[in-house]
Formats: structure tokens, C-alpha cells, sequence
């Protein structure tokens, strides 16, 4: 056993962080936010250059990381800093699908920056449920409607799962494809997504099945616990920091004994959190890897449920404001739960794992 | 002991159904229904509709137009309107001054705003936090100095909710520097439109332009404004406080959320079978239903004690506290129910996009009310300051 | 609506309040417990007196009270006390099972304190499921085993329920009869129960079925109920008390924020308590009686750990000494949650009520 | 990272297993497999079976006769021990006084009380706490006067777990009383034979004679018999306190009791189905395990850390509280579990009664340790101490 992240991981994380921290302001973050697309190309680009995109991926795929804790190193650092571009949907969960069918040019334009994917998997009355697919593939077309697409509306392509008899396989269709309907929406904790029907769209057979979605599902859990993580420590760091600033009675609040305790509770969560992000990620190969997974997930769940609310809670009003770093940060950690199966999903999907 | 409705309590729930099928509007229910925001027309709409029928100031007494109901009918009024998706009414003018300007405030005051309250010539909003005070009353800063036959308010009000729609305010500011903090404090009615106040806007998490702040600079509010004597404004913000409590419990309000989740989870399916068939789930929503039992017969019996004339502080502080975890476990409850679907920013702005989503406009904007909502722990005296309460009322001393 | 006792009820518990607060002194009861029978011949003969059993049944039973918040008033202070003897087994349950059965007799003499009764339901692998009965009757003989019943040993008759074919039956065993073995052991939170093993005992049919069985069990649930909040009213105030007076850096332990707020914590869930005992209690002639008494169960099982556990920890050591009052007070809170179904058997059938 | 054993440790975990299936004896593991009381000779008896293949004192050095087995070595031992229902070591020679005598004691006090501790000849407790200090080791009382070539002790130590088995005790005494509270304190070793020392039990609310007060009435010790300096205990008690901190997360006594809970569950019947498959049972279960495997990796961490110099002082204290808050929470669900069989008192006193029940006897005792388990969170610093440690760490001032 050995708990030391590796020298590039190191770098890499410092790198990042140091990057986020300077260029990726609440501000900036606002506006970003604000803007049409919900994403900023010039952040983009420089994540890209920084190498945090190509982190993502193995030598073999053309990148240089790819393990679990490459991701969750990457999606420590986005956590912490809120980054609300759709690094999770674009670049991991469309460039690994990608990388998984061969088609390396691709990956290759994915890792430079230079093209935008999206995932259209879950669908309306599908909850989190993976094999939830009624989109109809006939011939080389697809027709169905697909939920909460992250990203469709920058997307360059998306990757469609789609259903041919009994087996689901994976499709990509280009962006201005006939029969192609993206209907967009801002989302509550930053970015967009859309509801995207196609009907007799165009798509070229990616000659994936579920199992390889399921495979990028399970790198995708490892990234969006790590994100929760990462806004998590933000979360803890703004409390103790206003803890230690905001005065009452002539003294800072945080040593009013009922605070500093819930915040030494919130700092217990949060190293349970690590530990459980260090469980997801370095059991990717395990022959228990989705216990795990489902593991983390519901711990991450029930913990940042608690940082989220206490967070905001003992900061007061000021929590509340919108313009207020932790607003945004709260709500990432809250909307996290929504992602990939949520605390009860994956309760019940340990208690089926460990009686199996 | 007698837990069951009298009659004539039946009957008032019968007239009361009967009057919220006829006469609340559909299209503002639907707006309450589905969580969308309602804007200041609808709400005179629904008070004007209640004030017809003698039912809008429902705990003033009957001498100044008020419905003069008791705890149990406030009660049924309560869940009843919620269940009808009625709006709350909004409480600045009729819950919050209203009782104060009849307890305390001279005969011209009455006879002058307790009718405009009644038919909507005056939209009222409270004054009383100020930015770094926190829930601590007692430090606020803004100043009133008598200069004639007015005074001059200078100072910032926050968390003013609703203070966009008010063309008056009722404000605690410090008449007199020199005292100890809570006297030399006093109850003042300000109109919006004097020169010198300005509203801003703080737009909450939720994206909900629903709280302001507002600045007094130079501005010149009549001496006949004053509420009571000068430096006794303390007095009559307790007073005001107590009276606010009453129902904090926020029973109606729970039991139409708690409704609003049994559907949306009779709608979602998971594993094939309806979300609210599954354990986990349905345990979720036993035990808050559960405590939201409990916590209504609570209510029920504090709001007797107050009517019997007790003084409800400490359990007013009870059930502020439960009430506002109930209604927060709800919220969650509610964007759990939605599943991925809780992610979209629904807000007016995007109520286009909302068409595309049947799934979700039937869900409303819950994660949305979710973050909101969180106010319900912070505002108004925050948990923490009610916990502070009931430590020191039971043992003295402790905060 | 009306939330006020009696003024017979008010002076039951004014006079029973009173007495037990006098007599039932904890060393009183530390001996009781200690005793071989586990309980004191002249507290159940003063309880006697003093109307305290009487108040368990009807007029037309031959007694002056036994309804809802008779039972609830009573129990409210035999838990304020945490009184270990055996009323709500041998006098409310044995006491109104014979009443349903006509035994006027018996039931005199169970309300003037001379005859004990124990009753012989749950088996061993039961649980609180209430129709898991093997034991089989056969003419006029019982063959079976009875587990953790209450008051075995020092009851003149057992009530025992049967299987006799398809029906379940409750029958009348007289101590001492033939083929009757108890197996008696002291109990956790005082007082005694026992294993009793019937072969071919002879017992006399009561001509009562489950359903009658049933009646008196939610008349049990409310009086389990009454106790439990009677004792987390004395172990809230006994920590009030204890924070108000130890002191550490010169000032009550109370003063700390951070237990403050805890203790504030307890009293909201004592409110809640009350107020489901006051549900339960007035709702025994609702037609959604057993949705109220699950309720209440439930609550009061979730409730109750929270304040057995939280007076004890705000406490520190002293609460871990067996000869504070606060241990035995705990003590019963926790081990109500063992009689007529846990906080968990309790949410199942509030679920399975409110779906139907 | 990496958070596979390497083959070397893999090989260690063989040896581990045989060795316990091989020498723990079955008597013993049966009782501690049932929650009964083991006594002092069980106790000595694994002890000197441990000693024989040198694994007793795991964190001493080689020099001293000790295993030195890395922190991943005790960590592995620490869940297979459990896991075998191995009795726990008695910490207070091996864990406690061991480290500090190595540390601080004179090559004297080293050869002369070392070996005693590995061989069995004394039996050690800890004399820490007094009454009415709490967990605040600064202030206490029992004071300590030289006198030629003794100390003179007098004052009265409470909470000595096992005390009743031991001829020696560690302690905290007062040997300067005029200066600042955390000085004037030095660390002694008392023959518990000496004239003036009394030892009462104390008997915890489950009924277990495991804890005890003991009194010094003008106890003569040789001052031989003090460790380091006089007046420098408190850092001595310091770095004990730390020493003894490590692995306080309980992982595997969590395992073990986890285990447990399991095999009940499974045995007992709820709905004509085992009570492990009830979701709401199972739920429960599931949250305890999923925290102690995020908890486990935490241990590790930590004590990896430790191992590499870094001061896990509050770590350790993160550790103290979520560690005895989950194996309290499976105490909870263990008493849950057996339902109505939780209300029988079983002790040694009622073995015979226990016979009779044959569910119960499987069980054991399972009620009695979750009453006797709420010490957890009290004894050894309780989770306030705790909390109010890592408050200050990390806020500074906080308490």
C-alpha cells in the first residue's frame, strides 16, 4: 500500500490548481455562467495546453494518465475551483467512448481541445437507470428523444446510445444533422444542457454495446465524486474561513463552541470523503470495483448533503446571495447527487452487490 | 383531551373548501402549484379575493375588519388553502404591523393604514435586519434624528423581502446613540416614495430576485409616523416578533409539500416500479411525514396556549426550529423525486425551454426551492439564534 | 379541539406524580431491581390504592377510567419514574384481555392489586410479527414455547395464545399447572420476564381470538409510548440539571454553546414526544388508529435514542455509572423500543398503511 | 497510490491467519465471539501465547524485544485478530507505558520494567483522570511529595479500566503545586501492593465491573520509580496520548462487529425472510460499512503517515470520533437485530438463564454492549475534547 500521489500527479495537480486559482475568479466564473454558450473557449484552450484534458486519457489512447487517479486528481482540482465547463462530458465520458471504438484522430482533436463532445444516453422517465433506452435505431438512422444532454449544444458530435431488436449499441451523430432537435437550457449549477429528439437522424454505428458506456460510467463516477471532493474542501475552507473572520460579541464566531464543533464535524466528512474518493479510484481494476464505486457515491451523497446545507448554514444570509463564492459551490456539490445515480441509487446498488 | 373537529368546526372546513373552489383563481393556483414565482398583481388578485370575504386579516380582531377566527379555524385555514395551492398571504402588513399599529399605535394610525392593509392601498415591507447584524436586533445602526416636525433616517436595511413590490416600510431605527442598545430604538413608518430610499435587488442562490436592500439617505419621515413613543421601539418589535411566530411551524405548507412529493414519486418510475414503492424512498418520506404529525399537533397546541393567553416564546422557538427542518427534509425529498431532471435552471427566463420538458414543468422548480428554502433556517432568526432561546429560557444563562 | 386534561386526569397525575416521586426514590428501586421477584408487593398494592390500576379500565369493567389518556397519563409517570414493575404487562394487558373475556372476577381482582397476570404471546424467532404463534392447542391442553414473557414468575395465570388448527386462540394457565416450565432471567432495564415452555399443559379457552389480542396490544402501544416519554422527561430535565451545575472554567457546562444547542435539541424532540403520545392517545377510536400508533412508535423509537444518547454523552461518565438514575432512565427508553415493534417495524407498517 | 498489499504483506496475512487458527484457543475466542467477560487468566493467556512468537508488543523496536511491524503489518493484524475474535490487547503496558519508557524512561527503568510487560509479571493501568477534572488532565489533584527517597502520594484516580487485575499503575501526579497548571506534573510508577492504595470498582450501566477508582493515602513510592524529570509528566502524557491514539478508528472491532450484525441478521426472520434482505435493515447495514471502509482507508492513511514522521494529532482526533461513532451505530443495529431478545440481562451471574435461550446465547449480550459501548465517545478524550481539538488545530482558539 502506499497513499503518495506520483511526481506528474503532483505536477499536474499543482499546475492546475495554481492555474484555476489565478484565472478562474468568481467572477469570471460568473460570467461564464451568464454567457449564451456556458462555457468559456479560452479556458477551454488553455486546459487543453495545460495538458489537463489529455490527463484523461492513457499513452495508448494518446494521452498521458487515464487512471483513476489521474481523473481524480483533474476533478479534484475542477471541484474546487466550481468549473462549470463540461470537462466530465465532453472530454472523458465522449473522448474515452471515442478512444473505446478506435477512432484516434478524434481523440486526438478531443485532447488538443479542438472539438466538443456530448453523451445523449439517459432518457425522460429513465432516472439513473443505464439500460433505460428506447430511441430506436433502424438502418442508419436513430429516433428518440434523450434527457439532460450535457453539452449537446456546443457539441461538434454527439454520441447517441440507441436500441437495434435487443441490443443497445452507440451512434454518433454530427451536430446539424436532419431530424437533429436540441433544445437547450441553462443548468442550476452552471453550464447547459438540452433535451435533443431525433427523428430518422442520420448516425454512424460507433460499434459500441452498454457494456462500453457502462466502462466510461464507472470513470465518470470516479470524476464526478472527485469534483464533489474538490467543492467540498472550497466549501469547508470558505466556512472556517469566515468562521475565523466574522465577529460577534467582539470575537470571531468560529469559537462559539456549537459552530466550531459542527465545523470539526464538517472536516471529519470531508476526510471521509477523501478516503472515499482514494477507495473509488484505486479500485477501478478490483474484482469488487462497482462496490466501491457505489460505495463512494452514496457516502458522497449523505457527506455533501451535510457540507452543502452546514456550509451555508453557518455562514448565514450571505450564503445565500448569489454573488457569494459558496452559492455556487454548494450547488455543485448538491447538484452532483443528480448525476450518475444519486445516494440512494447507489445504496441500493451496494446492498444488491455485497448480498451477491 | 379531544383531538376530533366540533361541528361547527366542520362546517367552517366545509364553507372554507367550498370558497377555495370557487374563488381561488386557476391560473394563480397553477403558478403556486407548479413553484412558479408570482408576481405582485397576483397576489392583490388573491388578497383583494380574500378581503371580499372578510377572510384576509384572519387573527385581527373584528372591531378593526378582521376575521377574528380562532387557533383551530387559523389552523384549517392553513392546510386547506395550502392543499388548494393558494398563495400565502403575504404577512408584512396583516400579520406583522397590523397587530402592532392595533396594540400600540395612536387611534389616527389605526383609523389611517389598518384599512389601507385591508384593501391594498399600501403594499408594507419590514425594516429590521441590517447587513452585519445578523439576527442580533439590538445593534442595528440606523439612525432617525428628530428635526422638527420630522425626522431625518439615514442607515441600510437588508433581506428585505418582497421590498420591491412595497410602497412603505416599517423600520426599528436608533433614536437615541447614547443608551444601551436594545432602548433608544423606535418603531417607524417610512414611505418608499420619499426621496432618498433606494432598493437594490439581492438575487438569492436560486436566482430569485425575492430579498433587497434599502438605503435611507437624508430622508424625511413625518413625526406623526412615529408608532408608540420614541425609544420604545424595542417593546413593540418583540411584541411583533411573538406575534410573527405564531404558525411558524409552517403546517399547511408541509402537508402541500409533502403531497406534491407522493406525486411526483407516484409519477417516477424506478426499476419498473413506481419511485414511491421503494423502500428507501417511501422510509424517507414515512419518517418526515411522520415528524410533520407530531410537529402539526405541536402547533395545534401552542397556538391554543397562545389563545388561552400563554406566551408562546419558547415553543414558538420549537417550532420554528422542527418546522423549518421538516419543510427543508421536503425540499430535498422533492429533488430527489426528479431524479436528473432537478438540473435545469427553471426560472421565467428559460420557461421556453420548460415547454420541452412535460417531465419537469410538472415537477416545478424544486432543487431551485430546495436552495431557497434554506432561508427558512437562516431568515427570521436563525435556528441557531432560536436554539440560543430555548437554552437560555430552560437554563438560564447558556448561548 | 382540546388539549387540556381532565380534572380527573389532572389529579391522577397530580397524586401519582406525587407518590412516586416520594417513594419510588432510586434506591428504592435499585433494591427492587435487585431483588429475586424484581418487583415490590408494597408499591403494587400502594399503586393499587391509590387508583393508579383502576385508571387502566372502563366503568362498565369495573374501573373509572381506560381510555386513551388514561392510559397515557398513568404510564407518562410510571416512565417519569422508571418504574420497573410489571403494570403494563399484568394489569393493562392481562387485566383487559380477561375483561374482554367477561372475567369480572378476576379483573377485581387484578384492579385491587391481588392477582398478577403474565401474558404469554411472542415466541422465539417471532419477533413482533403478532401472528407467529406454533404453539399448538389440543383439547383442552397447550403444547409450545413462549419467549421474553414479562411477569412469568410471579403470575398467578398466564394468558397463553394458541394455534388450534387455522385459529389462534387465547387461553387461561394457571401457575404451577402441569407441563408448565419458566425459566425466569432479570431484564437490562429491570424487572423480570422468562422462557416458558408448555407440554401438554392444561389451560381453559378464554373464547378470545388474535383480533381480541390485537385490541389490547394498541392499548399496550400507547401506554409504551406514555413511558417512553416519561422517561426522556426525566432524563432531559436530569440533564438540564447536571449542565446547569457542573461547571468547568468557572461556569456551568450549560453555558458552552455547543451543548446549549444540543440540549435545545432535546427539548424540541420531547415536544415532538408529547405530541405523538397525544396522537396515539386520541386516536385509539380513529378508523386510521394503527397509522397513528405506528407513527408514534416510530418516532418515539427514533426520538428516544437520540435523548437516551445524547443526555448520556452530554452527561460524561457519571451517566455510565449504574448508580446514577440517568442509567436506568436510558436504559428503559431504549429497551421500550423492544416491546410491540422497534422504530423499523414501526416505519413498515406506517408505509404499508399509508399506501393502503 | 496504491491500495493493494504487496506480496510481502499478502504473506504476512497467510502466516497471521494460520497463526490464529492454530493458537488462539477456542474457549477464548468462543467468549469473545459472544460478548462474554473474559478474565484475567484468558487475557494472560494470550498474551504469553503472542510473547512466545514475538508478536506482543508489535510497535516496539526489535531493541526492546518488539515486533516493529509496520503500520500496514498492524493493520492487517488489527482485522484478522478481530476477525478470529482474538481478544484485544490490553494497551495499557504494550501501547502506553512501553513507548514511554522507551522513549523517556533510564536504561534502568527500561531493562528492569520492559521484559516485565512482555512476560506477564506485571499487570499495568492507567492512573489518569480524577474526579471532576473530566477529560482535562491539567488540572489534577493527586499530589506527590519527596520525602528523602520516596515520594509521598495522596489523592484518588478514577476510571482505571481493569484496574482490579493490575499490580502496577502509571500516574499523573502534582509534584510542584504552584505554577501553571500543565507544569508541576510528573509521571510515576506505583506498586499497587504498596499500604494506601485502595482500589473500588465501579460498576458500568450494564452491569460490567470493568472500571474502578483508586485512592492514595500517603503512598510511599522510590523515587527511583519516576520516569524522566520531575515536573515534566505532562509531555511524557502527551506523547502517550498520541502513541495511544493511533489505530483508535477501531477498524477492526468494526469488521468483527459488522460480521456479526450480519450473521444475526441473517438468522432471524422477519416477513417469513431473513432480516438481512428487509431494506430498511439493510439500509442501515449498508451505511455503517460504506462509512468504516471509508473510515479504514483513513486509518491507514493516517497511520501510514504516522509511520512516516508526520504528526497525526488531528487526524487521530478525526479519527477518535468517527470511529466510535460507527462502531456504536453497529452496537445500535446489533441490539436491533434481536429484537425482543435485547431485554434479557445476561451476565456471568445468569448464565444459567441464558441457556434456556438459545436465539439469545447466539446473540450475546448484544444490548448490554451497546450501553457499555457509549463509552467510546467518552472515555479517552470524549468526541467534545475531540471536536473542540480540531476546532483549535484548524481555526486556532476555538473551543
Amino acid at each position: 500500500m502506499n497513499f503518495d500521489l506520483t511526481e506528474e500527479r503532483q505536477m499536474l495537480q499543482d499546475t492546475l490548481r495554481r492555474y484555476l486559482r489565478d484565472k478562474y475568479t468568481t467572477s469570471v466564473r460568473n460570467e461564464i455562467i451568464d454567457s449564451d454558450t456556458g462555457l468559456s473557449d479560452s479556458i477551454w484552450a488553455e486546459l487543453a495546453e495545460l495538458g489537463v484534458l489529455g490527463a484523461l486519457f492513457t499513452e495508448e489512447q494518446g494521452g498521458f494518465g487515464g487512471a483513476g487517479f489521474d481523473i481524480a486528481v483533474v476533478f479534484e482540482e475542477l471541484g474546487r475551483a466550481g468549473v462549470v465547463e463540461p470537462v466530465l462530458d465532453s472530454v472523458l465520458m465522449g473522448g474515452r467512448l471515442l478512444a473505446a471504438a478506435g477512432k484516434s484522430d478524434m481523440v486526438e482533436e478531443v485532447i488538443a481541445g479542438a472539438l466538443h463532445l456530448a453523451v445523449a444516453h439517459g432518457e425522460p422517465g429513465g432516472r439513473y437507470d443505464l439500460d433505460h433506452v428506447h430511441t430506436q435505431a433502424d438502418g442508419d438512422t436513430l429516433t428518440g428523444r434523450k434527457a439532460v444532454v450535457m453539452n449537446a449544444e456546443a457539441a461538434d458530435h454527439l454520441i447517441v446510445s440507441a436500441r437495434d431488436g435487443d441490443a443497445i449499441g452507440l451512434y454518433l451523430v454530427a451536430q446539424g444533422a436532419p431530424g437533429l432537435t436540441i433544445q437547450g437550457y441553462p443548468l442550476l449549477a452552471g453550464g447547459r444542457a438540452a433535451e435533443v429528439t431525433l427523428d430518422k437522424t442520420p448516425a454512424t454505428p460507433l460499434g459500441l454495446t452498454l457494456a462500453d458506456y457502462e466502462a466510461v460510467n464507472t470513470l465518470a463516477l470516479v470524476a464526478i465524486s472527485a469534483e464533489a471532493l474538490g467543492a467540498m474542501e472550497t466549501a469547508t475552507a470558505l466556512t472556517k474561513d469566515y468562521l475565523m473572520t466574522r465577529k460577534q460579541f467582539g470575537r470571531p464566531i468560529g469559537t462559539f463552541q456549537a459552530l466550531a464543533h459542527r465545523m470539526s464535524d464538517l472536516l471529519i466528512e470531508l476526510e471521509q470523503v477523501r478516503s472515499a474518493v482514494i477507495n473509488a479510484a484505486g479500485n477501478l481494476e478490483a474484482h469488487d470495483r462497482d462496490l466501491h464505486l457505489s460505495a463512494t457515491k452514496n457516502l458522497i451523497g449523505r457527506a455533501g448533503r451535510l457540507v452543502a446545507e452546514e456550509a451555508i448554514q453557518m455562514h448565514g444570509g450571505i450564503a445565500m446571495t448569489q454573488e457569494y463564492e459558496l452559492a455556487h459551490i454548494a450547488k455543485r456539490i448538491i447538484m452532483a447527487d443528480h448525476r450518475f445515480g444519486d445516494t440512494d441509487y447507489h445504496l441500493e446498488r451496494f446492498i444488491a452487490l455485497s448480498a451477491a | 383531551m379531544d383531538l376530533s373537529y366540533t361541528p361547527e368546526e366542520l362546517a367552517f372546513q366545509d364553507e372554507l373548501r367550498a370558497f377555495l373552489r370557487d374563488e381561488l383563481p386557476g391560473d394563480i393556483a397553477d403558478k403556486v402549484r407548479s413553484g412558479r414565482e408570482l408576481d405582485k398583481a397576483d397576489m392583490e388578485r388573491w388578497h383583494a379575493i380574500l378581503n371580499a370575504r372578510g377572510w384576509l386579516a384572519q387573527n385581527w380582531p373584528r372591531a378593526f375588519g378582521g376575521a377574528e377566527w380562532s387557533a383551530v379555524q387559523r389552523h384549517i385555514y392553513d392546510v386547506e388553502a395550502a392543499a388548494a395551492h393558494a398563495p400565502r398571504i403575504v404577512p408584512f402588513g396583516l400579520s406583522m404591523l397590523g397587530p402592532v399599529l392595533q396594540k400600540f399605535g395612536s387611534k389616527e394610525q389605526q383609523d389611517h393604514w389598518l384599512p389601507r392593509i385591508l384593501d391594498g392601498s399600501d403594499w408594507w415591507c419590514q425594516g429590521y435586519s441590517e447587513p452585519g447584524a445578523g439576527s442580533d436586533l439590538a445593534s442595528l445602526k440606523t439612525k432617525a434624528v428628530r428635526d422638527g416636525d420630522h425626522y431625518v433616517v439615514n442607515g441600510q436595511k437588508t433581506w428585505t423581502t418582497l421590498g420591491q413590490h412595497a410602497n412603505m416600510i416599517f423600520c426599528l431605527v436608533r433614536t437615541d446613540p447614547d443608551v444601551k442598545q436594545q432602548e433608544g430604538i423606535s418603531f417607524l413608518l417610512i414611505d418608499m416614495d420619499s426621496p432618498g430610499v433606494e432598493v437594490r435587488p439581492i438575487i438569492l442562490l436560486d436566482g430569485s430576485p425575492e430579498v433587497n436592500e434599502v438605503w435611507f439617505t437624508d430622508v424625511k419621515v413625518p413625526v406623526e409616523n412615529l408608532v408608540g413613543e420614541e425609544n420604545k421601539g424595542w417593546t413593540y418589535a418583540k411584541y411583533l416578533l411573538t406575534h410573527e411566530r405564531t404558525g411558524l411551524g409552517g403546517v399547511g405548507s408541509s402537508q402541500a409539500g409533502l403531497a406534491a412529493v407522493k406525486r411526483l414519486a407516484r409519477a417516477e418510475n424506478h426499476n419498473g416500479k413506481p419511485l414511491i414503492q421503494n423502500p428507501h424512498f417511501a422510509a424517507r418520506v414515512a419518517q418526515v411525514e411522520i415528524d410533520m404529525r407530531a410537529m402539526a399537533t405541536s402547533n395545534l397546541r401552542i397556538v391554543s396556549q397562545a389563545a388561552a393567553g400563554g406566551a408562546p416564546g419558547l415553543e414558538a422557538s420549537m417550532l420554528k426550529v422542527k418546522g423549518s427542518i421538516i419543510r427543508q427534509e421536503i425540499n430535498d425529498l422533492a429533488r430527489r423525486a426528479v431524479g436528473p431532471y432537478a438540473m435545469p435552471f427553471a426560472s421565467e427566463a428559460v420557461e421556453g425551454a420548460n415547454d420541452m420538458i412535460p417531465d419537469r414543468l410538472e415537477a416545478g422548480p424544486v432543487a431551485a426551492q430546495y436552495f431557497n428554502n434554506r432561508k427558512l433556517s437562516i431568515f427570521g432568526g436563525s435556528n441557531e439564534i432560536q436554539r440560543g432561546i430555548i437554552a437560555k429560557v430552560t437554563m438560564g444563562g447558556g448561548a
